[in-house]
């Protein structure tokens, strides 16, 4: 039964689900609109054709997921691939958000421009990601060659993953701050600087926790992102295997049979990590509609 | 120990612009801001806070200039139109953000929070969150949001919009209190005259971004420079006489035929007239007083009343002396006097003293 | 961190044609229980990929193992280490061999009738759909060609390179004929039939073979082994696998049209499937990776690979014994 | 010169230039504290990390890419890529901006998890995306069988294309149009049905226009996703050839040298397409800060 | 056309209720909505319009049932606190909406908002963004938008919060013709009872989620029936007398010693008097009369004035007549009288009928 919780103020939100609860339920299609009920059945369209190839993947497989999991080869790579990807994600918040609070409060010459080279990260397809990056960081590059001295090398590495993985997924963490960003009214940015919060602290306290649910999204999307590659990371750092190269190997050398149990398993771990990590991070937000 | 010049300050906007505005605040002066809508009123409170950068013209504190300090170290409390509360912080950790930025303890933050609380009766509202309160509630907790940071000067604008008569008082008497108890000097925008009078010290009124009379305010109510302040300031009888004569300490106008006189008292706006140009003179209703017998004040005229409207304590009524003039009397005194509408004669008088000649 | 232990081993680094990395997956933990010192790290990509990431994205292998030998001489010898005037290699071994099988599933269509005697008229049938990979790009996708071309003279249809392949790509590809000589010309743009179905590689084969997008696909025996596929194995004649058919294959030929980019000479003759092995000159250790290759063809790792049908060949052959490591001298012979 | 935009009330932006433009300009260091200068530097080193590859690619296929530009492969490859991606967005906004608003407005049971899902095809290894696709979509699917009698197949076909492009990408356009309503002032819409506006009406004219400025920046986030595809379209549409495929198919055969042309002149013609898109889009909204 | 009328109207929320709230609004009525912050006011708006869902209840619109008819097939207009104007359209568009939403046509929708942004003096704005007007004139564009539509009733929360009081004036005008020329019924919320006075025909006093007293408005303000309500309608003096006595026509009661008549009048709040109970009795400032003189009033006392404070056109005084009570005085009366603090003794005058007895 849909619910419509945004007939009320903000202020309804938690109040309507009492509404709700113990009202007598109307039947469902007599009290929505046709505009609903399309919205609703396009959204179910997209919403199947989303989750049924996974589904099925998940289901055909499930029968040899123990096997996966059993599988140190498998574990270690899952792991490498998570982990790869929080540090990734880590990296790319840690500079992102700056990047794009500058973008979002500052002019400066040529901006448009730079906005619009944020994108181009995505569209490279991925092998071709991967070479650009061996170019910059690889052992005879010019930068590469200058963090070899620090020990920091990129080739089959945890760098060369991070380095991968940020580099496709950072575009996603960026406009979802910057969109948030631009959320923040700026009168609440004001009365805080009228109450003695200097730029870090209005930052810290006021526009970060207002924009935390875009960027916490924008950070999901990113992390998803960042696990989900294998030609970039292939071509920088093969090893440590991540889940998407484990995947790949073992579906080039044993089949489908064998691949898509890691896959299920892959995809199981994320669906909780998901669902645990959404839990958290909306409790803390308010200007959610969703609550 | 606060004191505020604005020199020439001049902000442009796209399609509007504050332009060269003038005025000083003294030391824990109580300063109200009037004007109508779109004067610009909003955007000087913003550009003394430093949120608007200056165009040109500069800003004085205690005679350092602060014109390009940035808002957080001028050290102002303000408190915007519509509150602007933190949504994501409750009601006290709001009331409490600024002390926090002060690294004030918890303890003598929770006691300041609460006296706060307690003086704007919003105790009860304390976990909630702001998009759970009503428009009043919201404006009470910006309000205390500022006042618990007792700042050196407090902008407020329309603070006491969304708020009831009875509320209203009991905060006016508050910022009275405070006022006198803090040294903190306050800049008050509203459009209730009875707040500015019962406030405020000075008053500055500002119209298309300019500030068109400003003053004492006793000095600035009873002595519109224009037609457009007098008007504002709710002088609803606007009339232009056709003839004046001085004669000395007195003025002698004719309306209509009528001979009016007007004295220049302490009124400075009386004190120059030039006997060719064609002023207009403004009086304010209710210093148009209606009886059934004679008074014994010169300017004692016959008339009817036209029309009249009730409004519970008070009654406004449109009189006929041979020119119209609007009135406004006690519910009281309406029917003391036995008031009607198009019936019996009555008597009106405006004392010398509340003629008031404009300038242009 | 799991990567932390790898790091105090001794890693010996191999990229290898995808086509071994069932094998080797094997291979490699036994070589490690041998080794316990060593971590062996596979990479798997295209044979031509591999031998690129060493001479063209820098990168520093072990071993070299891809699955057509003649690219070791044609991609390395000529090629240089930057700032040096070493050519990447000098030698390879050819240490293992292959043959192409037609692959499909209990869900093909004809399934049942399948021989290898009419898999051509079943393959031209109008709803059969079957699949190799673009010639252009994959090794086997240009065996594929050659295998059907022979099959006209081994089965006397002069018609059977036209209805299977000719015919379903437009623009077509053109056979020429010269005495006994076969040319295959691919045209620059390949552009296939929806009844001919081309991948990048034949991994990206499988899916539609296992969906029943295809019916049928050429594989080499051994993925089609590992991965548990019904097969049809083809005769010697026209299943590139016989060292003693050689010359009989070398009848065929296969000319790209499409040179503009070319880096390396494209056109290629009809010769048995060999694989072929080499340890770059900057190696990291290289006596690692000769212990290594000595594992596969002589000691366990022989087994592995014979038991994954991927066949060692013993004594391996190699084109400049005198170039080998010491440790493999012993297990190589020069080419015929 | 950083000139800050938003000291200043929402209607001071447009002004700012102007107090800006002719306004003697400060030093930067000067008027600038820590916290921003710390964000800039920030946020210039992630902008060099994502476009330093990218321009060292660009420059150094320059030479090559008139080559490029005259292989009729490459402009098809690349003008398929395009014209998928654009169709993937397009199918996935008309479908995805429903979802979005029905996740952003109802509540229903079930709906953190099913919230949960949308993320699941990013993260998926694209072939194993690829493969999952096929198994709904394919011809002996239940789905994929029954498209086919209306002539509709996927296997080498721009639907098949459109598919794995619009699977890979969706969640990202999902989530930002999420994100976007969830901005939208209820007292606004509202407002909009108090003057007799029904739900469509509210929606068309109120909430989408609203919303609009997120959801083109999703959208563009998933056209660029879109085109780099390669695993999933490879698998399902190995024809017509998008760009990645035949970068791919090129790198493969003929090596990096070929290679990075196309790649160099996929990305100039990205970017020209995003800043004219930005440029258009950006004209409607005004709900954003940037201006 | 439009009679709408609320049975039992409930709805919950987490922290606060509507509770029962029961009233009738007739065709072309002007309703005032009156009561504190936080007392419901919005909310019950919003119920009304159909925003909330009703947990318990019944609305009624011309004895069509319309609890749970969506929102925009009421039918009503709605001026929301704060304006929620489209951000995205200009003025004239935002104005323009709902006539857009209704398909009419380009000229008469030109026509019509041209219209409505005459009467409002917003001309000038028509090209404007709403992020680029002040508060005032965003108020003025809310009221246009909704004035447009000619809904059949019409909902104001604070319309004219941010409006100046000359602006207020002339918009009062203009709701007032609008009232009596369209086929309209009004809820007005505000916090100004002047405004309730002059507009309003009904009034209902709310808090706490529910309706405290409800009726013709003069009679509600003559006659509150609780504490709460005279306190909230300005009674400042509330007392608490020592004695009763039902005199028929008349009652007398006894205050500090002093006797005190107070008439039943037309007042209904003073008919039923329990001589056991401790009522409190209310009093208006305005209605307490100081002069210098004694008059022939039965309830004339003798009196000190201990503070005063300048409102202006008004003076508020605290008298001692034994007791202390508020007085609200003209300046001319406080002039003429030549009243002073503390100083002289002064006659307070309370009329009986100005004596309103609490019924709790
Ligand atoms: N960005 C802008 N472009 C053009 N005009 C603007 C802009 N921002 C504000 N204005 C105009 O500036 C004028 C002053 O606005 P301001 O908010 O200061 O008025 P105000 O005196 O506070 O009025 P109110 O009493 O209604 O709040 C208004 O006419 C407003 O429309
Ligand atoms: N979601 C909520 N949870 C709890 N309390 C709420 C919620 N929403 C509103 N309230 C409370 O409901 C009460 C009524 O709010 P409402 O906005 O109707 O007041 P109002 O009468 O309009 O006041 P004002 O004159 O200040 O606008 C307030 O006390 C408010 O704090
Ligand atoms: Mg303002
Ligand atoms: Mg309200």
């Amino acid at each position: 039964m849909l619910k419509k919780n945004h007939e009320g103020t903000w202020a309804a939100r938690e109040a309507n689900a009492e509404v709700f609860s113990d009202g007598a339920t109307m039947s469902w299609l007599k009290i929505r609109s046709p505009f609903i009920i399309a919205s609703s059945l396009l959204g179910l369209g997209i919403m199947l054709f989303l989750v049924l190839p996974i589904a099925t993947t998940v289901i055909g497989a499930s029968a040899s997921i123990y096997d996966a999991i059993t599988d140190p080869r498998t574990t270690s790579a899952i792991w490498m691939s998570f982990y790869g990807a929080f540090l990734s994600t880590l990296a790319v918040a840690a500079t992102g958000i700056p990047l794009a609070y500058i973008l979002c409060h500052y002019q400066f010459y040529g901006k448009s421009f730079v906005d619009a080279l944020i994108d181009l990260p995505i569209l490279i397809p991925h092998n071709a990601a991967g070479i650009a990056i061996l170019t910059v960081l690889g052992p005879n590059s010019l930068f590469g060659g200058f963090l070899q001295n620090f020990g920091i090398v990129f080739v089959d590495t945890i760098y060369g993953i991070v380095a991968a993985m940020a580099f496709v997924s950072a575009p996603f963490l960026i406009r979802s701050a910057q969109e948030a960003f631009a959320a923040v009214p700026i009168a609440v940015e004001h009365a805080a600087k009228s109450l003695g919060a200097d730029d870090l602290k209005t930052f810290m306290h006021i526009t970060l926790p207002l924009a935390s649910k875009g960027i916490f999204t924008g950070g999901l999307l990113s992390w998803a992102r960042a696990i989900s590659e294998f030609g970039a990371v292939a071509i920088l750092a093969y090893y440590p295997k991540t889940a998407a190269v484990f995947l790949n190997d073992v579906f080039v050398s044993e089949g489908l049979g064998a691949a898509l149990p890691i896959n299920a398993l892959l995809i199981c771990i994320s669906v909780v990590i998901i669902l645990v990590f959404k839990r958290i991070t909306m409790g803390g937000t308010r200007l959610n509609r969703e609550r | 120990m606060m004191h505020l010049r604005l020199e020439e300050v001049t902000s442009i906007w796209n399609g509007f612009s504050l332009e060269e505005i003038e005025f000083e605040i003294g030391d824990r002066e109580y300063f109200a801001l009037l004007g109508p809508s779109g004067a610009g009123k909003t955007l000087l409170l913003e550009t003394i806070m430093g949120f608007n950068k200056l165009k040109r013209g500069r800003i004085f504190a205690d005679d350092d200039e602060i014109s390009s300090l940035p808002p957080f170290q001028r050290g102002f409390g303000y408190v915007p139109h519509g509150g602007a509360l933190f949504p994501h912080l409750n009601v006290r950790q709001n009331i409490e953000f600024g002390l926090r930025m002060m690294k004030i303890d918890q303890t003598s933050r929770k006691k300041k929070s609460d006296e706060a609380m307690n003086e704007l009766s919003i105790v009860h509202l304390e976990k909630r969150s702001p998009e759970n309160l009503s428009a009043g509630e919201r404006q009470k907790v910006a309000l205390a949001r500022c006042l618990v940071m007792k700042p050196r000067l407090m902008l407020l604008d329309e603070p006491f919009s969304s708020i009831d008569a009875e509320a209203r008082q009991s905060l006016r008497n508050l910022l009275k209190r405070l006022h006198r108890e803090l040294e903190t000097s306050f800049i008050h925008v509203t459009h209730d005259q009875l707040e500015a009078i019962s406030l405020a010290e000075s008053v500055a009124i500002m119209s298309g971004g300019r500030v068109v009379q400003k003053g004492k305010i006793d000095h600035v109510f009873s002595s519109p420079k224009s037609e457009f302040v007098a008007r504002f300031l709710g002088y609803e009888n606007i009339l232009i006489p056709d003839r004046f004569e001085d004669e000395g300490d007195i003025i002698r106008l004719t309306l209509n035929g009528k001979d009016l006189l007007c004295s220049k008292g302490n009124s400075s706006a009386n004190r120059r007239i030039e006997p060719a140009g064609r002023h207009k003179i403004a009086i304010r209703p209710d210093q148009v007083m209606v009886s059934k017998n004679p008074t014994a004040c010169p300017n004692c005229m016959r008339g009817k009343i036209i029309d009249f409207s009730d409004l519970g304590p008070l009654v406004e009524l449109t009189v006929d002396v041979g020119f119209l003039l609007k009135s406004v009397v006690t519910k009281n005194a309406f029917v003391d006097n036995q008031l009607q509408k198009n019936e019996g004669t009555f008597w009106i008088n405006v004392k010398p003293s509340s003629l008031v000649i404009l300038n242009e | 961190n799991p990567s932390a232990p790898a790091q105090e081993k001794k890693v010996l680094k191999i990229y290898s044609a995808t086509s071994l990395l069932y094998p080797l997956g094997i291979a490699e933990g036994r070589f490690e229980a041998l080794y316990p010192d060593v971590d062996v790290q596979i990479e798997g990509h295209g044979s031509i990929q591999v031998i690129r990431h060493v001479v063209e994205l820098g990168d520093t292998a072990d071993l070299l193992m891809v699955a057509d030998y003649s690219l070791i001489p044609t991609m390395m010898y000529v090629a240089k280490i930057p700032e040096s005037t070493q050519s990447y290699s000098s030698w390879y071994l050819r240490f293992s061999e292959n043959s192409i099988v037609l692959a499909y599933t209990n869900t093909s269509k004809y399934a049942s009738e399948i021989t290898a005697d009419n898999w051509y008229n079943i393959l031209s049938r109008p709803d059969v759909k079957y699949g190799f990979p673009n010639p252009m790009i994959d090794a086997l996708g240009y065996r594929c060609l050659i295998t059907m071309q022979l099959a006209e003279s081994y089965y006397g249809d002069a018609s059977i390179f036209d209805r299977l392949v000719s015919l379903h790509f437009n623009p077509p590809i053109l056979t020429t004929t010269v005495g006994e000589k076969v040319n295959i010309t691919v045209p620059e743009i390949l552009n296939p039939e929806p009844k001919v179905y081309l991948r990048s590689s034949s991994i990206h084969l499988i899916p539609l073979l296992e969906t029943g997008t295809i019916d049928y696909c050429f594989l080499y025996l051994s993925n089609a082994e590992q991965q548990n596929f019904s097969y049809m194995l083809l005769p010697d004649e026209i299943n590139l696998a016989s060292p003693e058919m050689a010359e009989h294959y070398s009848s065929v030929s296969v000319n790209y049209k499409h040179e503009r980019f070319a880096t390396i000479s494209l056109n290629r003759t009809g010769a048995p499937i060999y694989y072929g092995l080499t340890i770059p000159a900057n190696a990291k250790n290289p006596d690692l990776a000769a212990e290594f290759v000595k594992f596969i063809i002589y000691g366990e790792g022989k087994n592995i690979f014979n038991e994954a049908h991927q066949s060692i060949i013993f004594p391996a052959y190699t084109d400049n014994h005198s170039g080998l490591p010491a440790t493999l001298k012993p297990y190589a012979e020069e080419e015929p």
